[in-house]
């Protein structure tokens, strides 16, 4: 028995992800125990649905750390996205041409960040600190500030509808998820993308194309935000102009409390989805039982230093 | 439903008074009716008030109280709350594209209808009037819409400036600006009452205590004392939440006990100036 | 003059240390007599470094005690040890970049009143401790400008700014060239006349059996045995060291050395990098290598970096078989074939908080992936382990981040990760910097092999013994200039250094 | 002449500042043009007083980001330091120990984020994020949300009163710069936060207490963000719950358009007051124009965006 517990306890992906699963696990049963309409398979559900936006915004954004960067524009990104489907719907535009758009202008926003960021130089954070406040004008812009109603009943379904027994939205994150953790832990681009964000130096002097790779992260996640925008627009039913704002800070949390670090060449997509996952329980579970607004400002924040504690001292425990 | 959850309310803020009230209003009449009553605030994010009420359907409360982030998003999750048999009234912010059980607000347009003719009475029929808005928020576009409705038929009164200043401080810094650019502005209409009172602030350091008025929105406390004593402060259109929320909530245990309601209950914006209130 | 024979200042009795689950240090005894220059020499990871931090307080050890000046010691942290009377040079440079050479030298006791700094008093006793040092390095210049090897002169400025009774200098003189070697050499000596003590480590043998009193070699963290120069010779240290007897550490050539009539396979013609060297003409046959020598800052870097790519020369031309090329970038260099180790490990050469085994296929990861751009687990890790068996790497396991490895390892490692693409010229900017007698044996190895491969080779170095001993041509640069293209047959140290020293032209 | 200009653009000030100078001056040639009102002293004190939040908080962020670090709780702090002096007030104390206890409440909780960043190892971003939070809640728990007036008449002379013909706020933001220019560039502190923040281990190595010096650096932005809550409820005459939100970002952003490194180890006080006078000057700019809401948002991105765009190219080009 004692063998199989520290066999099991220094397998690497224990070493890796064991304290931030623990942290999961004690809020699991946190709630579990105080309010018996947690651990239900609908409300499950709801977690994961609730969280989805966040997570593939942290997707996207755990490239962007891993490189030492930062992408604060991700929010409004997010909105311009969703401004650009409800605009191609109000001109006719069908389904695909319209999801074909929405995902262009994700990507043009993000590489226009990654090209500012890695040829004109200037640090990522001021660039994406400007482009949040360019395109949050910009989405305002078609409807003078109001939100734009989105009446496709295929992109509709993609926030209401169930396939398999599993919400949609459900299946998009987790498609999305073991794309990117492929692309990250699977291919020679993720191999890259760690080598230059753990030391761009030594990267650039090793032959990797370390500002093609940053024009590249950033446009995946602004893309990432562009499929945020997506789902976020077609389970609201509309297009938001304050859609997503100050949901960049979740998702650099998420990816942070999975283990990504911001100084560069750390990080997994498998941390960022448990990052996502706390960030969705705890505003779940608090949710479910009804602590008042400004205590669970104050609940979330210990909780997420509780989980981020247990998870350093896990990693320094260790060695 | 018998579950006897009873209500669920999910409130556009909480960061402003009017919603503190609203929500207040709402609390000390459920625990007088004795229904059990939750409420959640969405933080002007839809999104967070989608999952509100997605929680309330987990917890399958009979009644869903709420003040939609956005008139029209908001249509689908008070679909799916019907779908599961909840009963919906919303509060403040009327839903669009959909049909609930009742509606409960003030009608902002008619306020800032109201806003216009006060301010028109105020400076004189005549000179340039500015307007520190909130343009992401539906009823406050009614407000000023409202407002200009009513210059409309005064044709020598010109607004020459129209800028956001969301939060108190922000309003200061934009009724500054505007006070610099137009020294000689004759009013300022704020959206509520934060725009308002930094608005007097601002014509106070600015020294045009006798030149520029201020008229606000919603008419809480502070507003009204500013009012009383303030000379800048000449006017508020008030809203009534405490009136709203007791309303909300009787409609909300008229339903549960399946009683009839009506489908929109307006409550109409009053007048506050230093002469005293007119409803 | 110095004081008695047989005062021991620094007693270590039992020291053991451990990394998890390695051991890096077992139940090391060993004592230092006051005023006396003491060696430690042993293969790279051997412990000595760790022995070191130990001492200067940076880890604590696991068990063992320690004496120091009578009292025993256990410093919590490096301000307790310095506070306690010990200074130490590190072997991994520890300066901050944007910071100048004044400020660098005086971090931790900077002239202040009241705690307000007196800037032009810092600059003044920075320039007057460089002057006495003789350190041709300016004070107010930004350490980031630097190259490396002055870099670790004021490293050892800085370590000797503090009055110590004990001084420990692990590997100064890796990136120095004799001549400031010699400038170091003296300052130990004025050291001991002073009575302090010295500890010190390197993997230069003749510098060693020149410098010390003691010399103490260890072996995979076990004491091997300590001696008196007089008991020793350099052939008995490295038969200590390394466990078996090596007698020439050059290797015999594979190939004959190519001849004039072979065409060269890099031609350089007058190639001006603005302020950086100005006119330099060379050319590089397939088989050959070509060694660089040249005093701390006589260009020999700048020149590589044009070549690679990394910065653009304002004038000249590079032709690759014939063909002018002109890098744009390293990307661009490697592609044409063009490998360069470059002095600067810890910044340029590896990415320390990855594997070892990441930081072996960082360049070659197209060898290591299939057409789809997928990575191929077995063929990365069967690549890293053949490099580490093939370079003596010592290493727990291939997947120990690059930073827990010792310094000599780690320079294994960045030569391991250029080998990796087969280069058809390798430029290797001081190759052996801290690396053990047994592996720069296997390293030369290799580079002949490579030679003999049809690769051309071009080696800048400051150890003169080795520019000496491995190249079949040598171009001696001075002063941002080629003083002299010289074969490298027969050559004597001394021809060598009037060239390099501009006292012929 | 040519000499002349050339000595001065060699000069070591122009040489860091040349840049961001450059852009001041641009910003303020195309505003006077545009505006008549703008090169007005009136208008002028005005940009100062309207960015002397946002200069204080990034003067104390100027220190943090220095270390290679983050303070996201800024604007939190800021929130709560207004409500303890309005509550101080609320229960009879004078302007004094009011004065004494709201800068106390903005160190303890500098403090609280530079222990666990320090001590416990946490990454300072995770840190702030989560106190952002839990300072939030906490500014709302003695009114419910409700905004505190304040009626000490000395507080509100702070906001509102001249002294030798300058309003007190501009002395009290020059007091301040004068107090952390002198403490950064030429004390032993200031000198060890920059070799603490430009090679951590090097730091450490070298003897400096580098988990000291980080607690009192997150304690000075503490108590920077207090004075910021004490000039913001000065001017408003209230503590409002929702004070200060979002500014943490402008903090940064001034601080880092000033030239401040978010990798660390490099800054001057003196560019963080020339980044958040940028600030100042375009939002003040604009809104004398009249430029509307959303068009701002995207004219402010883009002027930032080319501020650090002429900064970095005037560094690049001399090398
Ligand atoms: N922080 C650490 N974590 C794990 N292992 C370590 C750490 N530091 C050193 N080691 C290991 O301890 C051993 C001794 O290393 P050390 O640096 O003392 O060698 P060294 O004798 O100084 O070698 P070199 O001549 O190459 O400098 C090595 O095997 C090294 O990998
Ligand atoms: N006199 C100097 N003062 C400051 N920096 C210098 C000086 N000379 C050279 N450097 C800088 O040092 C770096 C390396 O210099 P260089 O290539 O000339 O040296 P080198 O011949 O390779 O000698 P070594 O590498 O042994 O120091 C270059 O970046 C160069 O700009
Ligand atoms: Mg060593
Ligand atoms: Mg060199």
């Amino acid at each position: 028995m004692k063998s199989f517990v520290s066999k099991f306890t220094s397998a690497p992906a224990v070493r890796e992800y064991g304290g931030i699963v623990a942290s999961l696990i004690v809020l699991c049963v946190v709630f579990s125990v105080l309010s018996p309409r947690f651990l239900v398979f609908y409300n499950l559900l709801n977690i994961v649905q609730q969280v989805s936006v966040v997570a593939v915004l942290a997707f996207g954004m755990t490239y962007v750390i891993l490189l030492g960067e930062i992408d604060l524009s991700v929010g409004s990104i997010l909105a311009v996205a969703g401004m650009v489907a409800a605009q191609c719907f109000a001109i006719g535009l069908g389904f695909w041409p319209t999801l074909g758009l929405t995902l262009l202008s994700g990507a043009i926003m993000g590489a226009f960040n990654g090209v500012l960021a890695a040829y004109l130089l200037l640090p990522s954070f001021i660039v994406t600190v400007a482009t949040m406040g360019i395109f949050r004008g910009l989405v305002s812009l078609p409807t003078g500030g109001l939100p734009a109603p989105i009446n496709n009943d295929a992109w509709l379904a993609i926030g209401a509808e169930n396939w398999l027994g599993l919400p949609i939205i459900i299946w998009i994150v987790l498609a999305l998820f073991a794309f990117n953790f492929v692309l990250l832990a699977k291919t020679v681009f993720g191999r890259r993308a760690y080598l230059a964000g753990g030391n761009k130096e030594a990267a650039v002097y090793s032959g990797i194309r370390v500002k093609r790779i940053k024009v590249i992260i950033f446009t995946i996640s602004g893309v990432m935000a562009a499929v945020g925008g997506i789902l976020l627009s077609s389970r609201l039913g509309s297009a938001q102009t304050n859609a997503g704002l100050g949901y960049e800070l979740d998702a650099i949390a998420a990816a942070v409390l999975g283990g990504t670090s911001l100084a560069g060449g750390v990080g997994t997509m498998v941390g960022t989805l448990l990052g996502a996952l706390i960030i969705g329980i705890i505003n779940n579970g608090m949710s479910l039982l009804s602590v008042p607004y400004f205590y669970q400002l104050i609940v979330k924040g210990l909780v997420i230093l509780l989980a981020v504690w247990i998870d350093v001292r896990s990693k320094t425990n260790r060695g | 439903s018998a579950s006897a959850e009873g209500i669920g309310a999910s409130l556009l803020t909480q960061q402003h008074p009017f919603y503190i009230a609203l929500a207040d209003a709402m609390r000390a009449e459920a625990q007088a009716e004795g229904v059990p009553l939750e409420i959640k605030i969405a933080n002007q994010d839809l999104n967070k008030q989608f999952a509100d009420v997605e929680d309330f359907i987990t917890k399958g409360v009979d009644v869903l109280v709420i003040s939609p982030v956005d008139s029209t998003g908001v249509r689908t999750v008070i679909g799916r709350a019907q779908k599961a048999g909840i009963k919906v009234i919303t509060v403040d912010v009327p839903a669009k594209n959909v049909d609930v059980t009742s509606y409960v607000g003030t009608d902002n347009y008619a306020g800032g209808v109201k806003a216009g003719e006060l301010m028109a009475k105020m400076i004189g029929d005549k000179g340039k009037v500015a307007i520190i808005d909130y343009p992401m928020v539906a009823s406050v576009v009614a407000r000023t819409d409202g407002f200009k409705k009513a210059m409309e038929s005064h044709p020598d009164i010109e607004i020459v400036a129209q800028q956001a200043g969301i939060t108190r401080s922000e309003a200061l810094t934009t009724a500054q600006n505007i006070l610099q650019a137009h020294p000689d502005l004759d009013g300022i209409f704020g959206f509520g009452d934060d725009a308002a009172l930094a608005a007097a602030s601002a014509v106070a350091s600015a020294g045009l205590e006798g030149q520029v008025k201020v008229i606000g929105f919603d008419g809480m406390k502070e507003a009204r004392d500013a009012v009383a004593s303030n000379p800048v402060m000449v006017g508020v259109i008030a809203q009534y939440p405490d009136e709203m929320g007791k309303v909300a909530v009787e409609t909300a245990v008229k339903v549960m006990n399946g009683e009839e309601v009506a489908a929109e209950q307006p409550i109409e914006p009053g007048v506050v100036t230093k002469d005293g209130e007119t409803k | 003059m110095t004081a008695p024979q047989d005062e021991t200042v620094l007693d270590i009795r039992n020291v053991t240390k451990t990394f998890g689950p390695v051991t890096a240090l077992k139940d090391m005894t060993l004592s230092v007599k006051k005023g006396r220059v003491h060696t430690l020499i042993g293969e790279n990871g051997a412990g000595k470094s760790t022995l070191m931090k130990i001492l200067a307080g940076v880890h604590p050890q696991t068990s063992g005690e320690i004496t120091f000046k009578g009292e025993p010691y256990r410093p919590k942290s490096p301000r307790e040890a310095r506070l306690s009377g010990l200074t130490i040079v590190f072997q991994e440079l520890s300066l901050c970049r944007h910071m100048t050479v004044a400020e660098n030298i005086f971090a931790t006791h900077e002239p202040n009143r009241f705690g307000f700094i007196d800037d032009a008093e810092l600059v003044r006793k920075a320039e007057e401790l460089i002057e006495e040092l003789g350190l041709p390095i300016k004070a107010r210049a930004k350490v980031s400008q630097l190259s490396i090897a002055r870099r670790q002169l004021v490293e050892i400025a800085k370590g000797l700014s503090y009055p110590a009774d004990l001084v420990i200098l692990d590997e100064p003189t890796s990136s120095l060239s004799e001549s400031e070697a010699e400038i170091l050499f003296s300052l130990i000596g004025r050291l001991k006349e002073k009575g302090v003590t010295v500890i010190y480590i390197s993997h230069r043998m003749e510098e060693i059996m020149r410098l010390s009193d003691d010399i103490t070699v260890i072996r995979d963290g076990e004491l091997v045995g300590t001696m008196t120069r007089e008991e020793t010779s350099i052939d008995k240290l490295i038969a200590m060291m390394v466990g078996r007897e090596m007698h020439d550490i050059y290797p015999p050539r594979v190939a004959p050395k190519p001849g004039p009539e072979v065409e060269p396979v890099l031609r350089v013609d007058g190639l001006n990098g603005g302020h950086l060297f100005h006119d330099v003409t060379f050319d590089a046959r397939p088989g050959e290598v070509l060694g660089f020598f040249g005093l701390v800052g006589s260009g020999r870097s700048d020149v590589m970096n044009a070549l690679f790519g990394v910065k653009r020369p304002e004038g000249g031309e590079i032709f690759l078989d014939g063909k002018k090329i002109r890098p744009r970038s390293p990307d661009d260099a490697i592609r044409q074939g063009i490998a360069f180790l470059t002095e600067n490990r810890k910044e340029e050469g590896l990415v320390l908080a990855h594997t070892v085994e990441r930081n072996i296929n960082m360049v070659s990861l197209g060898e290591v992936s299939n057409a789809f751009g997928f990575a191929r687990r077995s063929a990365e890790r069967r690549a890293a382990e053949d490099e580490v068996a093939r370079l003596t790497i010592k290493t727990d396991t291939i997947d120990t981040p690059a930073a827990n490895l010792s310094g000599g390892n780690q320079q294994k490692i960045v030569l391991a990760k250029w080998l990796r693409i087969k280069p058809r010229i390798l430029i290797l900017d001081e190759p052996t910097r801290g690396v053990d007698v047994g592996a720069k044996f296997e390293i030369y190895r290799i580079i002949r092999q490579l030679a003999a491969d049809g690769a051309a080779i071009l080696m800048v170095s400051s150890d003169l013994p080795e520019v000496l001993g491995l190249s079949d041509r040598l171009v001696i640069m001075h002063d941002k200039k080629v003083a002299n293209i010289l074969d490298g047959e027969g050559l004597t140290p001394e021809t060598v250094m009037t060239y390099a020293a501009g006292m012929q032209s």
